[in-house]
């Protein structure tokens, strides 16, 4: 189904996921402003979103099934496969971080139903950044999502740590902010468009500039805060830990898909000649990132930062695809996302369903003996753990042994032995999870009575867990998609050769 | 038949999801939790036995079971998943299922009185299905599996009993040992992947010898690396360290899996992957020479512990040394035949010993005695209450001394021949063929003195303790008898030529092993008298360290280690009795003890390999990790700061 | 044109709102020298549009409004940790570390 | 012509010393009200430059929007928090040093940038072997000038935003509503 973008219905009809879940996020909106009193008003608040999420994914499915495709330039918004993928990536995590939220919100006395509004919102905002097909859009959707989730990391107001999580998110982020329109501004100057297509034209046809180098080095720097890639991640373990932990996981499995998406998509169709000189960079990034992120984690305490220093390490292996810049790097990315989102989902909804109405953050020996008393959950946080871990069986297994195989096949051996002694050391930190769960006794009579375990919850987490395993032994209908998907990358044809 | 060969893993799997979702809701269903624990390793050995007869009747060697496409890379090339049943895989599923049913029936009995007794039998089931997995794997990658999850289940076995911190802990440096080894494996598998473009067994066969050539680097590496993995699985020099920490589980446990079945894997594995091996002669060398050094500094320190499973573990990790030392010169179905005669009688040495703690436990705790029941010298004399234990474990010692015709014999001396041949060629296997022998004559030594601290003398653990001393039930006992008719006839599958045999299982392998056997120089064979003399070396090095380990052990006083002070006097006497032996103790045994206790155990051990190597890697990590943490100092002028420099390395970096 | 002396004191600018965010410890201050650093890439972007056409121009429209929200947001924000520990400096916020 | 032009040049950097010095000013003075001041100022210079690039319709928004409502924003939430004055913390030094360093490495990196002229750009983007008439490669750089004689300043930017830029146009009324909503549940005192 040809669509011609620069005319206003097909950009309607283009942009039909985003739009549907705008207007239920109005809609959601609509309902808070006159229910914003209760637990009741929340849960039902709660349910709307899930359906706009539905209503979303479903546009997304029509438009891939009836293959939409741009007539001539792909103006704006892209139309490809790898969009459609991502929007389905992105939609399902953000209907399980909403259905995560639910209970625990009401829980944790945060009685303000305009969260899901926002977590709407900030969805399409990801959405258009993992779309985008021009730098415009690209800015745009990543400052609508960036907004947005600097007032979902700030959401819990009663909450010192909350407020300083939001503060510091924000500062930082727009700081990279400028960086990154910087980049976008000096990339424009460079070739005097927006357009992904034209500008990787026009970098095809000329020899890199001074100006083209400086924008694409700016333009990294943005994309390295928002994937928290060493050194622009020291804001990640403080607002991972200070964020409503449902918003973490959805920072940390989200937010950072959408950048990666995005990353991904930009060095493939706005960079892809000036790969000699971005790959060093990511080379870099990449080993430091890995490094750095595992080593840290050792000395963690608290679960959550555990896991932020946990989710820099791993975006670390994620730059190991983008170095390697092929259609295997491009399928590794969406596989080990697909991977990760699902297991650090689950891993954030059990971990929301053991912290206490009010307690600060759950620490490692918060869990010591928690198989006895809450044994499902206890397995199902050690099956994640053992996923992010990469041991063989789990989905993340499969989503590594993508990226490693990935990075080989384009020729790079030293990145995948440092993620190796990478993975090495995160034994020593996903392990003590599964250690003191499953082999300490709990510390008083009283640990672990107070968990709550909310049916929708535990439905979610359920599902995620047995994806993992499903995954791990069987998960060549994922795989298939996603090479099919990631080939649809490159294959955008320029209508419009260089000027 | 053969394509059915996941039933093998399917029933334990069935299993290991029942018995713990037992385990979660009806812990005290201990019938049902037998049932099924011991009933899906019956019905999976009933499918071992029916596979291999059918591959015995099949004429392909090898026979790829399909089950479903895992890893799709391109569209030519794909990561099935899907077994290999041939003549190697088909001999370790029988040897599995057969010994690792035994030992769930003898756990049966063992564990009866425990609370965690269906999560045991999920564990239990678990390994079986990880354990399969990696035998059956007809790639890497699907071995790989295997072989991190028999490590997973083997960490969550030693800290079964979770109470005791140093158990989880032992568990923990299990586990790491592991991982260290484990990343060699996967160094290896990338590095196939990367020269061969495929990780299936066969392709890797086939292809290894058309792309590298002999003596090549780069399988070299390969080889290495993968050895590095099985040093760290089946602990050998120098990630051995582990093993001894975790007979801390349950004494079934160490049987199964610290003995017959996991710690094998490294010896499978180089069998498996033996055309690389074999491309790469140092790297075979390298085999050779840890395993026997293995063999001899392991045997060296099993002379002086006391704890009865200590000595058994590490009896196992020099038995594990025999076997490398079998593979490392070309002689694979040697290897593979010392695994399978070790799995019989080892497991039957364990449990034996389980039944020995099991009866003294039971004793103690009923005389409210504080001794440990793992400590040989609160033992002795047994043989009066226990006559099947102790007439059992009397077969084990002969079989894993090396005493023809018991089964260990056979299997032992055909490495020690291997050894020595190859050392006609290559001085090297002449002194591994030394050790090894060396280690021959320790083994014997220390298992005489573990039969006869344990069952001779006079019981030491108190009166009052041994009027509750009895032999175990019949599922306990019954296993024994099968093991122990097993440790006897277990040379028949593999007999040499010189009593009349026809090498069967020699002959069996030999498809798998083709390859790499075609690319190694034959193994020259020894002539009949120089084979005598080998021969009656390794008989006299097995019966002078039988007799002298028992000599030794009943002339000397064994003090109990809550010994009361009226006993002492009787003790001094015989001590001065028998100065000969002081002279003995002093000239001969003190220098072994103190370099066995001393330098080996302690310094090299505990210190060197244990607090240097692992321990410091770990703290050298954990400190870079808290300074890591100490940058995160919370300011955000620091943060971007630490972003700022980020921004102008990145642009430096592209703006030269 | 004044291409190059433009794009020169943009950089500066950029630079000077960078240091600012950089040496500064009252948030709503270092958010000023963020807004100072978005002004300095307008004026890359104004630069430049004077060759490459409007499309520059309109960027520059698309920041404003940014940062327009940015600005409501932050506030927003400032003024909820202000609640909290009844100041904005940011050495003093550090409840989230190691 | 010639006297036109060095007048414009003159002007510029009247005006860009103004804005770099607002610049340091603000970033150093103490007092946050002094800064947010010195901010506005610096603005204002912008605004001026911006109509020395023939963008006059973005300078006039400059004053209203960003220099008016979003300072504003600004001096009130400022007022609002009551904050003193606090004096330089001299021992804080090394964080100034390492600072401004930094920012004097980032910025020699991009003030060569300097370099670039309208010939320079022209002959990196087009194809065509050198030398290279700017006005045949950006067209627009005149077309600019006669839109605006044409449509005016803000039919020049209108007219594409509506059209060509109606995606992001559309966007960014999704970017006020979050900041809207955010701002609402972040500032308010209960909800």
């Amino acid at each position: 189904m040809p669509i011609d973008l620069s005319s206003p219905g097909g950009a309607t009809l283009a942009l039909l996921p985003e739009l549907v879940l705008t207007f239920w996020a109005l809609v959601v909106l609509m309902y808070v402003a006159w229910h914003h009193r209760d637990g009741h008003d929340m849960r039902t608040a709660g349910g709307l979103s899930i359906v706009g999420y539905i209503f979303a994914a479903a546009a997304t499915a029509w438009l891939a099934w009836r293959g939409a495709r741009p007539e001539g330039l792909s103006f704006m918004i892209a139309l490809d496969g790898f969009r459609f993928a991502s929007d389905a990536l992105l939609l399902w995590i953000a209907a399980a971080v909403a259905i995560l939220s639910v209970r625990w919100l009401i829980r944790q006395g945060i009685l303000a139903p305009e969260y899901y509004p926002m977590l709407m919102l900030a969805t399409v905002g990801m959405m258009l950044l993992a779309g985008a097909a021009d730098l415009i859009t690209l800015f745009l959707g990543l400052e609508v999502m960036s907004i947005s989730v600097y007032v979902l990391a700030g959401f819990d107001r009663t909450r010192r740590a909350s407020a300083e999580a939001a503060l510091k998110y924000f500062l930082i982020g727009a700081f990279a902010s400028g960086f990154l329109l910087y980049g976008i501004a000096l990339t424009y100057g460079a070739t005097g468009q927006f357009n992904f297509d034209l500008i990787g034209a026009q970098f095809a046809a000329t020899p890199p500039t001074l100006m083209a180098k400086l924008g694409m080095g700016l333009i990294l720097v943005g994309f390295a805060f928002k994937i928290a890639a060493v050194p622009f991640h020291a804001w990640a373990p403080d607002v991972y830990e200070g964020a409503p932990t449902p918003i973490t996981a959805f920072m940390a499995s989200g937010v950072k898909a959408a950048a990666f998406l995005a990353l991904v998509r930009v060095l493939a169709e706005v960079f892809p000649a000036l790969v000699d000189l971005w790959r060093p960079v990511i080379f870099g990034l990449a080993a430091i990132t890995i490094l750095v992120g595992n080593l840290t984690a050792l000395s963690q305490t608290s679960m959550k930062r555990m896991l932020a220093y946990s989710a820099i390490a791993h975006a670390g292996y994620l730059l190991l695809a983008v170095w390697a810049h092929s259609d295997e790097g491009t399928a590794a990315v969406l596989i080990y996302l697909l991977a990760y989102s699902v297991t650090i989902v689950a891993a954030f909804g059990i971990l929301a369903s053991i912290e206490r109405a009010g307690a600060r953050t759950v620490r490692l020996t918060d869990l010591e003996g928690l198989f006895s008393v809450r044994p499902f959950a206890s397995i199902g946080l050690s099956i994640c753990m053992l996923s992010l871990l990469g041991f063989p069986g789990t989905f993340g297994f499969i989503g590594k042994w993508y990226l490693l195989s990935a990075a080989l096949r384009a020729g790079q051996t030293t990145l995948p032995v440092i993620a190796m002694v990478g993975s090495a050391i995160s034994i020593g930190y996903y392990l003590p999870v599964v250690l003191a769960m499953t082999l300490k006794p709990a510390r008083t009579r009283q640990a672990h009575q107070t968990i709550r375990f909310p049916r929708p919850a535990r439905i979610a987490v359920g599902i995620c867990v047995f994806a993992i395993l499903l995954l791990g032994v069987w998960p060549n209908t994922v795989l298939n998609f996603a090479t099919q998907t990631a080939v649809q990358l490159r294959q955008s044809e320029l209508p419009i050769g260089p000027r | 038949m053969v394509q059915l060969v996941w039933l093998a893993v399917a029933f334990p799997l069935f299993g290991a999801v029942a018995n713990a979702l037992l385990a979660i809701r009806r812990p005290a269903a201990k019938t049902a939790v037998s049932i099924i624990g011991v009933g899906v390793l019956a019905g999976a050995f009933v499918v071992a036995v029916g596979v291999f007869n059918a591959l015995v009747h099949d004429p392909r060697p090898s026979v790829p079971v399909v089950l479903w496409h895992w890893m799709p890379v391109s569209e030519r090339l794909s990561i099935d998943f899907a077994f290999r049943v041939d003549h190697l895989s088909a001999i370790m599923l029988l040897v599995i299922t057969g010994v690792g049913g035994l030992i769930h029936l003898f756990s049966v009995g063992y564990m009866r009185s425990d609370p965690g007794y269906a999560r045991y039998f999920a564990y239990l089931n678990l390994f079986i299905v990880f354990m399969l997995v990696l035998v059956l794997g007809a790639s890497l990658p699907v071995s790989f599996i295997g072989w991190e999850g028999v490590g997973l289940c083997s960490y969550l076995l030693i800290g079964f009993w979770y109470e005791i911190d140093a158990n989880s802990d032992a568990g923990k440096k299990a586990f790491l040992a592991n991982r260290i080894g484990d990343f060699g494996v996967l160094v290896a598998m990338f590095l196939l992947w990367w020269h061969l473009g495929t990780l299936d067994f066969v392709g890797i066969t086939m292809r290894a010898g058309a792309v590298f050539p002999i003596g090549s680097s780069a399988a070299l590496l390969i080889a290495l690396a993968l050895f590095l993995g099985c040093t760290g699985k089946s602990a050998q020099i120098p990630l051995y360290v582990w093993l001894p920490d975790a007979m801390a589980g349950p004494t079934p446990v160490s049987a199964l899996i610290h003995a017959a079945t996991m710690v094998t894997a490294g010896v499978f594995l180089v069998v498996r992957t033996a055309s690389v091996f074999a491309l790469a002669p140092v790297s075979l060398e390298v085999v050779a020479v840890v395993g026997a050094l293995t063999a001899f500094v392991a045997a060296s320190i099993g002379l002086r512990q006391y704890d009865i499973k200590k000595v058994l573990a590490y009896s196992t990790v020099s038995q594990l040394g025999y076997m490398f030392l079998g593979v490392g010169t070309g002689a694979f179905a040697s290897g593979i035949f010392h695994l399978i005669t070790h799995a019989f009688f080892k497991a039957l040495l364990f449990l034996g010993a389980g039944s020995v703690i099991h009866a003294l436990h039971h004793a103690f705790h009923h005389a409210h005695s504080d001794a440990d029941a793992q400590d040989m010298r609160n033992m002795g004399g047994l043989r009066r209450w226990m006559p099947w234990t102790f007439s059992l474990m009397l077969v084990a010692t002969l079989a894993i001394s090396g005493v023809p015709p018991f089964s260990g014999f056979f299997s032992k001396d055909e490495i020690l021949g291997a050894a020595f041949a190859r050392g006609t060629q290559h001085p090297i296997y002449l002194v591994c063929w030394a050790l090894a022998l060396g280690a021959a004559l320790m083994t014997a030594f220390y298992m005489a003195r573990l039969l006869a601290m344990t069952f001779l003398g006079r019981f030491r653990g108190g009166d009052k303790a041994a009027e509750y001393l009895h032999d175990a039930p019949w599922t306990m006992t019954g296993p024994l008898v099968v093991l122990g008719l097993l440790s006897v006839l277990g040379g028949v599958i593999n007999l040499p030529h010189f009593v009349g045999g026809t090498g069967w299982l020699e002959r069996w392998l030999a498809p798998v092993t083709e390859t790499a056997r075609m690319t190694m120089t034959p193994l020259p064979e020894v002539e009949g008298a120089s084979a005598l003399l080998l021969i009656s070396l390794a008989v006299a090095a097995a019966a002078v360290g039988l007799i002298g380990g028992w000599w030794v052990t009943s002339r000397a006083t064994i003090l109990t280690p809550a010994q009361s002070p009226e006993e002492h006097g009787f003790w001094r006497a015989v001590y001065h009795k028998y100065y000969v032996d002081e002279l003995y103790q002093k000239v001969f045994v003190n220098p072994t003890v103190w370099l066995s206790r001393r330098v080996l155990w302690q310094t090299v051990d505990a210190f060197l390999v244990d607090r240097l190597g692992v321990g410091g890697t770990a703290r050298l990590a954990e400190g870079l990790g808290w300074l890591g943490s100490r940058l995160q100092n919370g300011q955000v002028a620091f943060y971007v700061t630490m972003f700022a420099v980020g921004a102008v390395l990145i642009l430096r970096t592209l703006v030269r | 044109m004044l291409l190059g002396p433009s794009l020169a004191l943009s950089a500066v600018l950029f630079v000077l709102g960078v240091a600012g965010v950089l040496i500064r410890r009252n948030a709503i201050v270092v958010f000023m020298c963020v807004e100072l650093m978005l002004n300095a890439v307008n004026l890359t972007f104004i630069a430049l549009a004077q060759l490459h056409g409007v499309s520059g121009q309109i960027m520059v429209f698309f920041v404003m409004t940014v940062a327009a929200a940015e600005a409501a947001v932050g506030l927003a924000i400032i003024l909820a940790i202000f609640r909290h520990t009844q100041s904005v400096d940011l050495t003093h916020i550090n409840l989230l570390r190691g | 012509m010639a006297s036109n032009v060095t007048v414009t040049t003159v002007i510029f950097y009247v005006f860009a010393v103004w804005a770099v010095g607002s610049a340091l000013l603000c970033i150093t003075r103490s007092n946050a009200l002094a800064s947010a001041l010195w901010l506005v100022s610096t603005m204002f210079a912008l605004a001026a430059i911006f109509v020395i690039l023939q963008a006059q319709f973005i300078a006039a928004i400059q004053v209203l929007v960003y220099a008016g409502a979003v300072m504003v924003l600004f001096l009130f939430v400022i007022m609002l928090l009551n904050l003193e004055d606090v004096p330089h913390d001299w021992k804080r030094w090394p964080a100034w040093v390492v600072g401004v360093g930094l920012a004097a490495v980032l910025g020699t990196t991009l003030v060569t940038l300097h370099s670039y002229t309208p010939a320079r750009l022209a002959r990196e983007v087009s194809t065509m072997p050198s030398p290279v008439d700017p006005r045949l490669v950006f067209p627009e750089g005149n077309a600019l000038a006669v839109a605006t004689a044409t449509q005016g300043a803000v039919g020049s930017v209108a007219q594409p935003l509506f059209q060509g830029y109606l995606i992001p146009f559309e966007v960014t009324s999704v970017l006020l509503l979050a900041a809207v909503v955010g701002a609402v549940v972040l500032a308010k005192k209960k909800l």
